[in-house]
């Protein structure tokens, strides 16, 4: 009897694929040969609308990229646009902006450790994470008033200043969430189902991680030490001092391991921007309407999923001639098949969950 | 006691009784989960329909009973029908054998707290409890969707296999007792003053293992995780069919409960016989002993499905066949040993 | 950690046992869950709720149809028109259609309006039954709480 | 956060490197910052990439971007200009290798070279129509395989096409 692999169809609806991604599974009786990734079902033709968007109105729309991290991409555009249009930002603006992008990172970061532990059963998790991560959107709705898609950056500085009383209580969350996540790492961290599940699978090396354009977590869970933050230092990051926590084998449980120590660090890092709080204004001097002189500018920054880089060509008008956005979740999404064959069916979601990747930033 | 009453009445009785006593406890079940894993999560769980929820089952059992009943299009109608039912049978019947307590002296007439009592009860109750394996293959298989499909191939696999280990465990306990009926198992423990639990802990913690994974439970919970196979092996199953198959499953876990408190906790025992000092427990009837112990079992089950992650296949299998079998049988014949030297 | 440590640990199910002692903790801890409609979690003061416009101490619409937030507003919900009334110093709206449906909170036109007539309350409760509801003409922009949501779904009957 | 003043020494010894080994192929070249920019012909892209990550270190391939010069013609007057955009770990260098192609023209694909340029180019073409010669799947990636046109084309219509659906 001939051979006939199952073509299997995982998505664009189903419960593990963190939005609308569809994976044509090429199934030998559960075990996996092959999986080719469909995109655009959230294809909203993001770069297309940017073009006929001033500088200023196209911040809104960087938020609906990665939904899970709004902040982030608004820091990413509004840097790039900074940087093509020679605007100084006062270092206050700067503190607060790390502020906000290291809270962001915590807030994407215990999301996806609710979606990935809840992929593979341990369904508590997803509550916990969540909860923890309720605490920190308080305070972006406390802050500017939005929750999720939050646009709390402008191009030129930040859109609130950081009153006391806000500082205070981003301090005691930021008590709050190390006791939560120890409940986390107890379930998981030694759990012998969890490290069945996760040890040893997916495993990526340091140079084909490289190869395939690896960034952000998956990439350090390979032991390589690249972060933004650190090689190519942006908005004051380099006045913190935090390190890059780093994996050994590359496999779902380093990913997951690095993850959870980067909270950590995170933590650490939002406590010294708000210790060394400077005084100043929270804004540049803006003109009323921004127009760029033509010129190029490419500029990334260490997004929670990975290195999110944008690249603005200004043609003098008050509205870019083009935008392109590198997304960290894109690039990582297409190692997944290279990780994932021989394993099992089962491993494809965890190894998926330990991507981390968000659809609204693949399909842009 | 007229023959009319003896004969017809009293049997009739019992057997609804028989229907209605799993129905309740998966009602209970039913309440019992969510409001566990709420609580567990951080968050209270249904507290609207009715007091703290308690109606939630009955509104979840109108809701798909009135649910729109599908049959994919190319579905296997006559196997996609009966597999549901079989399901359903076999926890129903097997409830049957399940004694709850001593039989009650009503004037001349002894009541018997169970239908039938034979002397391999131990045996047609692990039978029964295996004929639901067809009911879900052939759910699974007649769907005509790849998604069943593994899931009923994953729990065809995953039942057999914890067969075998609660085969052994079981041995021991009729070895132990020598005898497979479950009354006198529940006597035996009575007379000998200790209950087999403790007496063999480690048949207990096996035979709780793969009760766990028959009833395809978390973390056993392969054949229809939810992360993975959408729903398995009742993904296109809707409306009443899917209540059957969602019944069957709290079903199968009191039946197993039962079967766990029976062997190895002294059924309708109470605790602690030998000490004097504790003999007015004696007073609270054993039904009442009986359903507290299954309480415990049941919410044991709850917990563990809040707590821990899902095994994959390959390491589930590993599980049982490298460890579990091994151990029963090491403990088959450690027992097998005393009982020759005693 | 040395190898009999470990396997003692693995033997005697301490991670299986450390993880039921975690769920059990937190089964008699506080419960986060709002019982909404009845509890109501209320909204930061900066919130980005409904923009709505306002009035001024003594009822007069603050809003002089400048066009400002129209200019401003990226998916652009507005059409507005003004009229300048004879011997009044100001403009006043005589049109000022708003759709929700395309609004994205983003608040350029909150921050750019003059007389700050259109600002963001805090009603969040903004479903409506159909895409009619979601377009507000200019008396529906002055709605607010039981009125606007008559407005919106006033269809449904409300569990009050 | 302008790029930090100092002028690298290993990327002008790169940037000699390229124009000594490609004759006449490279068009403009210079180093600014952390950053080469460098303009070459067409046909000598994908030695250009080979050269530059086997013997200059350049490992990770950062990102692709393409310009429709439709409206500001770039100095060579083509229609399209590609960029390749590489990065030097653990260097934090980077190298902006940018060719012109026409309308029609086809590339060569940098995939034998960097792996992760493979949905990069997929979504060139799906959104520009540019051609990689050598690409093992050159599909659309975010539109349906029937849809005609490339969106992200300056005289593509934002509104879309009114198609009748």
């Amino acid at each position: 009897m001939a051979f006939k692999e199952i073509e299997l169809n995982m998505g664009p609806q189903h419960p593990s694929t963190h939005g609308v991604l569809r994976l044509k599974l090429a199934v030998d009786n559960e075990v996996v040969l092959g999986i080719e990734p469909v995109l655009g079902y959230l294809h909203r033709g993001m770069e297309k609308l940017w073009e006929s968007l001033t500088y200023v109105q196209v911040v809104p729309l960087t938020d609906r990229l990665d939904y899970l991290a709004s902040l982030s991409n608004n820091l990413g555009y509004v840097l790039t646009v900074e940087r093509l249009a020679g605007i100084e930002i006062p270092r206050r603006a700067q503190y607060i902006r790390v502020v906000l992008a290291e809270l962001q990172r915590l807030a994407s970061h215990l999301a996806w450790a609710g979606f990935m532990a809840n992929d593979i059963g341990a369904m508590s998790v997803l509550l916990y994470g969540f909860e923890a991560r309720e605490e920190i959107l308080d305070i972006f709705e406390e802050y500017c008033g939005a929750r999720l898609t939050i646009h709390g950056i402008r191009i030129g500085g930040v859109i609130h200043d950081i009153d006391t009383g806000l500082v205070s209580r981003i301090r005691t969350v930021l008590t709050n969430i190390p006791k939560r996540l120890a409940d986390i790492r107890t379930l998981l961290d030694e759990n012998r189902i969890w490290k069945q599940r996760t040890v040893g699978v997916g495993r990526i090396a340091a140079a084909e991680a490289i190869d395939y354009g690896l960034t952000g977590p998956p990439l350090r869970a390979c032991g390589v030490a690249w972060d933004m933050r650190k090689d190519i230092p942006y908005s004051s990051y380099g006045d913190f001092d935090f390190d890059v926590p780093l994996g050994r084998n590359g496999d779902v449980y380093d990913r997951y391991a690095v993850r959870l120590e980067e909270i950590g660090q995170s933590i650490r890092i939002v406590g010294q921007a708000l210790d060394g709080l400077p005084e100043g204004p929270f804004m540049a001097k803006m003109p009323r309407v921004l127009k760029i002189a033509p010129g190029e500018a490419f500029h990334t920054i260490e997004a929670p999923k990975g290195v999110l880089g944008f690249t603005i060509r200004s043609n003098g008008t008050d509205k870019p001639e083009r935008v392109k956005m590198k997304s960290p979740s894109f690039i990582n999404l297409q190692s997944l098949e290279h990780m994932c064959k021989g394993n099992l069916f089962s491993d494809v979601v965890g190894i998926l969950g330990s991507l981390d990747i968000v659809l609204g930033e693949i399909d842009k | 006691m007229t023959p009319f009453v003896a004969d017809l009445l009293i049997p009739v009785g019992k057997i609804i009784a028989v229907i209605l006593y799993p129905m309740i406890m998966v009602m209970v079940m039913i309440w019992l989960e969510r409001r566990v894993v709420a609580l567990m999560q951080g968050r209270l769980g249904p507290n609207r329909v009715g007091f703290q929820g308690v109606l939630q089952p009955v509104a979840d059992a109108a809701k798909l009973f009135f649910k729109e009943d599908i049959i994919p299009r190319q579905a296997d109608k006559r196997l996609f029908n009966i597999s549901p039912i079989l399901v359903m049978f076999s926890s129903l019947l097997a409830f049957c054998f399940i004694p709850l307590g001593e039989p009650l002296r009503v004037g001349t007439y002894t009541l018997t707290l169970w239908i039938a009592d034979s002397p391999v009860g131990l045996l047609i109750v692990l039978g029964l409890s295996a004929i639901s394996v067809f009911g879900v293959i052939f759910g699974g298989w007649a769907s005509n969707s790849k998604y069943p499909l593994m899931g009923a191939l994953r729990s065809v696999v995953q039942v057999l296999s914890y067969e075998i280990p609660a085969g052994l465990t079981v041995l021991t306990v009729a070895f132990a007792a020598r005898s497979m009926d479950l009354v006198e198992i529940v006597r035996r423990q009575e007379s000998s003053g200790i209950w087999y639990g403790f007496l063999m802990p480690v048949s207990f913690v096996v035979f709780w293992i793969s009760a766990v994974a028959e009833t395809n439970r978390a973390p056993f919970d392969l054949p229809e995780a939810e992360s993975e196979l959408v729903a398995g092996y009742h993904t296109e199953y809707s409306g009443m069919k899917f209540a059957y198959f969602y019944m069957a499953e709290y079903a199968h876990m009191v039946l197993a409960s039962s079967l766990v408190v029976l062997l190895f906790f002294g059924g309708w025992l109470p605790p602690f016989q030998g000490v004097k000092a504790l003999a007015f427990l004696h007073a609270v009837p054993g039904f009442v002993w009986y359903l507290i112990k299954i309480m415990f079992f049941l919410y044991l089950y709850v917990w563990i499905r809040a707590t821990f992650p899902r095994y994959r296949f390959d390491s589930l299998i590993r599980l049982v066949w490298k460890w579990l079998i091994p151990l029963a049988l090491a403990n088959f014949l450690a027992v097998a040993l005393v009982r020759f030297l005693r | 950690m040395s190898g009999l440590r470990r396997f003692l640990r693995s033997f005697f199910l301490v991670d299986i046992l450390r993880g039921l002692a975690v769920t059990l903790r937190l089964y008699f801890s506080r419960k986060v869950t709002v019982q909404y409609p009845e509890e109501v979690k209320e909204p930061a003061r900066r919130f980005r709720g409904l923009p709505r416009l306002y009035r001024d101490g003594n009822g007069e619409p603050l809003c002089i149809a400048c066009k400002l937030c129209q200019k401003a507003c990226g998916t652009n919900c507005f059409d507005i028109e003004g009229k300048r009334e004879a011997g009044a110093k100001l403009m006043r709206p005589v049109k000022f259609d708003w759709r929700l449906d395309r609004c994205s909170f983003c608040g350029f036109c909150v921050e750019v309006c003059p007389t700050s007539a259109i600002r963001f309350s805090p009603e969040f409760r903004m479903t409506g039954v159909g895409r009619e509801p979601l377009l507000f003409h200019l008396d529906e922009m002055y709605l607010a709480g039981d009125e606007l949501q008559e407005r919106l779904c006033g269809g449904c009957r409300r569990a009050r | 956060m302008p790029a930090d003043p100092a002028d690298r020494p290993e990327l002008r010894q790169t940037l000699e490197a390229l124009t000594a080994r490609f004759a006449g192929a490279v068009l403009a070249g210079a180093v600014e910052g952390r950053e080469l920019a460098v303009r070459l012909t067409k046909d000598v892209l994908a030695p250009a990439l080979r050269f530059l990550k086997d013997e200059r270190g350049f490992n990770a391939f950062e990102d692709l971007v393409v310009f429709d010069n439709l409206q500001a013609p770039a100095g060579g007057g083509a229609r399209f200009t590609v960029l390749y955009r590489l990065y030097l770990f653990p260097g934090a260098l980077r190298a902006r290798v940018s060719v012109d192609v026409d309308e029609g023209e086809a590339l060569d694909s940098a995939v034998p070279v960097y792996r992760s340029a493979d949905w990069a180019e997929r979504e060139a073409f799906d959104m520009f129509g540019i051609r990689f010669d050598g690409h093992p799947g050159l599909r659309r990636i975010y539109l349906p395989d029937e849809f005609e046109g490339h969106p992200l084309r300056k005289d593509f219509p934002l509104a879309g096409r009114d198609r009748g659906l």
